[in-house]
């Protein structure tokens, strides 16, 4: 099976790329397909951008604090654009101000996201993640 | 919009003056974008500065703590809705002690998405906590900022780093702000990812030429320029130089008062020498292209970089960027909080990094470096770095700033790292080196000269060695993060 | 007691070491003042301390950092309780990073109040809080400080401000502490009320002959002067005066490792003159006494006088402290918390206020102010001064440290500001000046040349103009508030 | 009637003087007559001044944390030497560490002192305590 394609980019109006650009650059050292659409991404361009390269997961940035606004429905978006089951991980300074990280996942799951990441992840916390989740899915049956 | 603005402007770029008449019928279009644009009365608005007691003015506030060698402290801040952004700023000037109070705008309205602002309001208001992470000032429209600033008892500046500004700024200085961060180079490099550097020239050109027409009635405005660029390890030089060509394009539009800002690389000579050396290099690139009576004064500003999670590390960062400041003889200090890493602060912790920084500069405030061999040296180096750039861009525009501008970033003679834009080459790397100096890893293609160069090279190379690493790419990267390191790895027992 | 002690050192006071076989009979009595001190077994505590790992040992840590040009970092601590103070002790080695970790033992203990000290134990175990200002070590006795030592992967220190150390450094020292802070000229100057200078320098010729001891049978301790004094406003020429006093003693009695602390005056130009002056002056007179082998690594200490209630205030004290004890080159730092205004801090504040420390000392590591021409004026007046008053006490003792020391302080040739001391004349008084140098405003006797005293006095005549005060004694008292005043007051808007 | 003697000092085995001195000085200054008794004062002490001189009031300093044990029964100390109803006032830093303010000053009036007064209190603070306590004093008939 070739290399797992991954789609990356800092949603919304969010200029924010310094950490979402050395994080693409570590998932390609680390044999990943990358198709990085960097800064002030539309959450539609993501899902576009999946299904034109067919890709396994999207890695959603944002940092500027919007990202609550920015994120919401995307699962939807993707499940309209038959990506049922695309993994979905976000990360980066989620929400406005310093609140506590375990009721700011719970909002990004409930979302939709199958994992997010608080602040100051680095880039190993990343790709231990991805390899996890792809092991497990290769593991799953297809889905139907 | 922004074609129909630019279609009204000169046909070509150039640094050149917009001519009144083509001003007037651009401010029209402009103001028509937005119902609240309506509400602008440049006559009402002239007025209603001229009425500001001088502690309220900006440019006055400015030009006095220049003149008594002083360092004004002044916070970000801005949330979504009217009444926590009145509380906010109240917070700031009276348990901050701010000596100049921001109004910090939303991501939104930086990239004229004015719905998107709204609905960020809606649900702010709905959810009773701020969604925002600035204040949408073009939706609230110029009532609400009077309220602000008539709530506050300190001079005002908005804070909207964008490459958008003419209907934020239209609305802000009519509204009675006395102060507008933002420039075509800095912001449009560093904000934004499609928008040419062409274009960002463009809208600035617009606002820096508003601030003069201001000015021509007697309204003396604090323009300011963000040479933070992208925040993330930016030498002096390349601040430096872009603050030199923005000063000029601004000067070129009639602008007599322009603050020039620069991130503090954390080290206290090279910081102190890029404060002394900017202001110098920017007088002598006015004077050369003739303007002798433009106010320059810098303005120093906490890390921008990586902050670290650990709120003690954090206000150390807080505390010694009053020092850097104070000691580098800034006229003014922007300042962060033990919440950098995590997110915006509450306003008390807003408050508190005010007085954190606000106690360095006291306790610093007669300190100064004149004469310190490594210091003079820093300053000669930084000076023949920002010449060599400068100048070749001035070349490369036969002497238009503004074209030879936008040339230099096409060849990657300007650049920047780590920049968003697609119009930025961003191959430059900078790096920290074994003495904690901000130097260039990779020049792209700076026209730095050989010498200088090797200056740079040899302090990474001696970090390299120093840490038993290989000189490569990583130096840059692990010059991102290493502020933001627990101090366990950064300074183990 | 200490009449027995003194009956049976030398009659007369001089500065020549106690004689073995008087120094062992010396021991046996004070070993015998209380019951703990029947446990301390001489040649057992030196195999403890040669069983010691080198980095669990001060006087290895000392000397490393000296040549690596490293700051230590190290808090004050004690509670009342062993459970208590070992939460403690393993908090400041894990959560604060601390290089050193202390042992403050309580006021009782200092005074030798040993059963006041064991009802504070107790009341502290019925209230389940700490109701004493230490740990009472001699009360706990060996046992629990070798569970101390143990608990931690540091090198430990003693803090006991006292003029009667000589219990609590035998068992501190058979418990397997390698530092002990305290000098007979200082603490009987700033910790006691009746004791005589005379006294208070036997008390601790005892515990330097007791350090030299064990140095014979190969195990090097660090000895400590503190160099603060009262805390209150010290001017570096008195503090270093004493502190090459201090260090004559107790070279004289065989110590070869002896740290010099000084108090930071907050301005970083003086301490950094300051800590590189008293390193210099105490080996220029050791030489002039020949000892040619004598290490004298400076310690920095954050700012010993009134502390802002604001714990943003206060949290750049401490920041700022770290950054002038790295900046001033000083081997270590002792460090204070944003609640020094308040109380004696929480084990999780004193761990912030060693990470606050830790990162200012990172970011400052590389810099040094050498060749700046005020700070090479400024060292090379407190070497001026310092000579002044040294000589003659020297003069004064006919050559011997200990007499000429008892003489100058009764003829106020030296002098000590805000002492609680009888016999210490106390009329000096210090003031910060115009740019916050701390000078002397009323030198009292002190034997300083006209030239000098000029300088200290056109600074304070410049302050008092500034602020449109008379030049008075309230100058000083002024000075003792300032930087405890809030910022409101402090630095207006 | 004459100026009214106060006596100062600092309790236990406590060493700081600067504050009280300030205080002494000032309270001098103000035209009171002080007997100040400096630093490491024994409780008895400030009793047996206050005995010989005829004190109207104790004003006693306690900072380094322990005064809450040496403070303890020193009312009665008084009320035994037949000072029944001299003013008693304390101040520093009373208690060992940050403790609530409210909280320390009750344990110390519950010891018998008329005020507590906590870290930081001005000389201008003291001054004023003083003369609305003995105004109202000398509005008062003298007791029994
Ligand atoms: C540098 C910086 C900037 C630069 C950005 C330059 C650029 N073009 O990239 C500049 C100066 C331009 C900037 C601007 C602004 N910023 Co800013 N900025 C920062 C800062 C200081 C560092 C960010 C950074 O580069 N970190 C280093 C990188 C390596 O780390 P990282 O970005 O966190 O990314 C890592 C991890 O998060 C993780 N990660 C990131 N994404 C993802 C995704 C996935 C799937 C996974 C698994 C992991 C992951 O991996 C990355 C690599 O380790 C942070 C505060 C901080 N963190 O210290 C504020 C911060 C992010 N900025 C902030 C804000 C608000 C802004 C502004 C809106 C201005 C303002 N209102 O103050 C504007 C943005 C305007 C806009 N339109 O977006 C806020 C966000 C507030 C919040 N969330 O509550 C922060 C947190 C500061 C603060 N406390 O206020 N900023
Ligand atoms: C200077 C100082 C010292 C100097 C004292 C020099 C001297 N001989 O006077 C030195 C270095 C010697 C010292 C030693 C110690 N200190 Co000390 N010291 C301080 C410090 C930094 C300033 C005190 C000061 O002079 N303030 C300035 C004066 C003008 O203010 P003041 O003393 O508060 O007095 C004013 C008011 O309190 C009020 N006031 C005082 N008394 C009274 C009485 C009445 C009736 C009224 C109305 C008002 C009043 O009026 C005064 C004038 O405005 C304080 C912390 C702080 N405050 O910043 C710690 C502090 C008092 N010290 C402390 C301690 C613990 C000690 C030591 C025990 C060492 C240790 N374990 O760390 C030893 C004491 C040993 C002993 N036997 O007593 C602690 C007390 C802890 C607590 N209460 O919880 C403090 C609070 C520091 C801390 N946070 O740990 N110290």
């Amino acid at each position: 099976m070739g290399a797992r394609t991954l789609v990356t980019g800092v949603i919304g109006a969010d200029t924010h790329i310094v950490g979402n650009r050395i994080l693409s650059m570590a998932l390609e050292e680390a044999g990943y397909r990358v198709i990085a659409l960097g800064a002030l991404t539309p959450a539609t361009d993501f899902v576009k951008a999946a299904i034109e390269t067919a890709a396994d997961a999207i890695l959603v940035s944002s940092l500027y604090g919007q990202g609550e606004l920015d994120c919401r429905g995307f699962r939807d978006l993707c499940v309209e654009a038959g990506l049922d089951d695309i993994l979905l991980y976000v990360g980066g300074n989620l929400v406005v101000g310093k609140q506590p990280w375990p009721e700011v996942e719970r909002r990004f799951l409930e979302m939709g996201f199958d994992r997010a990441f608080p602040p100051g992840t680095r880039v190993e916390d990343a790709l231990a993640a991805l390899a996890a989740d792809f092991d497990r899915r290769d593991g799953d049956p297809p889905p139907r | 919009m922004n074609d129909i603005a630019s279609a009204l402007a000169a046909p070509a770029l150039t640094e050149a003056a917009i001519p009144a008449e083509i001003f007037h019928r651009m401010r029209a279009a402009n103001l028509a974008r937005w119902q609240t644009g309506a509400q602008v009365d440049f006559d009402a608005s002239v007025a209603f500065h001229r009425a500001l007691p001088p502690h309220k003015q900006l440019a006055v506030a400015m030009r006095r703590a220049h003149a008594e060698r002083r360092c004004l402290t002044q916070p970000r801040g801005g949330v979504a809705t009217l009444a926590m952004q009145k509380a906010l700023m109240i917070a700031l000037d009276r348990e901050g002690l701010a000596d100049i109070v921001p109004t910090t705008t939303d991501s939104y309205t930086r990239n004229e998405q004015f719905a998107a602002a709204q609905n960020g309001v809606n649900e702010s208001e709905r959810l009773e906590r701020s969604l925002l992470n600035g204040f949408p000032i073009v939706n609230y429209g110029l009532a609400a900022g009077r309220e602000l600033i008539e709530a506050i008892d300190k001079p005002a500046i908005l804070l909207t780093g964008t490459a958008m500004p003419k209907l934020t700024a239209e609305i802000g200085f009519a509204a009675g702000y006395t102060g507008y961060l933002g420039s075509g180079i800095a912001y449009t490099t560093s904000y934004i990812k499609e928008l040419s550097i062409e274009e960002g020239i463009r809208n600035y050109q617009y606002l820096d030429r508003l601030a003069a027409l201001y000015a021509e009635h007697g309204v003396e405005l604090h323009r300011r320029q963000p040479g933070f660029l992208t925040g993330t390890n930016i030498p002096p030089c390349i601040a430096i130089a872009i603050c030199v060509l923005d000063c000029l394009l601004a000067a070129a539009q009639g602008v007599r008062h322009y603050g020039l800002e620069l991130a503090q690389t954390l080290h206290l000579v090279q910081d102190a020498a890029a404060i002394a050396a900017c202001e110098t290099l920017a007088q002598e690139y006015l004077a050369r292209k003739g303007y002798r009576d433009v106010f320059t004064p810098v303005t120093s500003l906490h890390w921008m970089g990586a902050w670290p999670q650990d709120e003690a590390q954090a206000a150390t960062l807080v505390s010694y960027g009053g020092t850097l400041a104070a000691i580098g003889g800034a006229v003014s200090v922007t300042t962060k909080t033990t919440h950098e890493a995590h997110g915006i602060p509450t306003p008390l912790a807003n408050a508190e990094g005010l007085r954190i920084t606000r106690m360095a500069i006291y306790l610093a405030r007669d300190i100064r470096l004149d004469g310190l061999p490594e210091y003079e040296r820093e300053k000669d180096l930084i000076a023949r770095e920002v010449r060599a750039i400068v100048d070749k861009v001035l070349e490369m525009g036969d002497g238009d700033v503004a074209v030879g501008t936008v040339r230099a970033f096409a060849a990657g003679v300007l650049d920047v790292p780590w920049s968003p834009n697609r119009h930025v080459k961003s191959r430059v790397m900078p790096a920290r080196d074994a003495h904690g100096y901000l130097r260039i890893f990779d020049p792209g293609a700076l026209p730095l000269p050989k010498d200088i160069l090797e200056v740079h090279t040899d302090g990474l190379r001696a970090r390299a060695a120093a840490q038993g690493v290989p000189y490569d790419r990583n130096l840059a990267i692990q010059s991102v993060y290493e502020l933001s390191e627990p101090l366990a790895r950064l300074m183990p027992n």
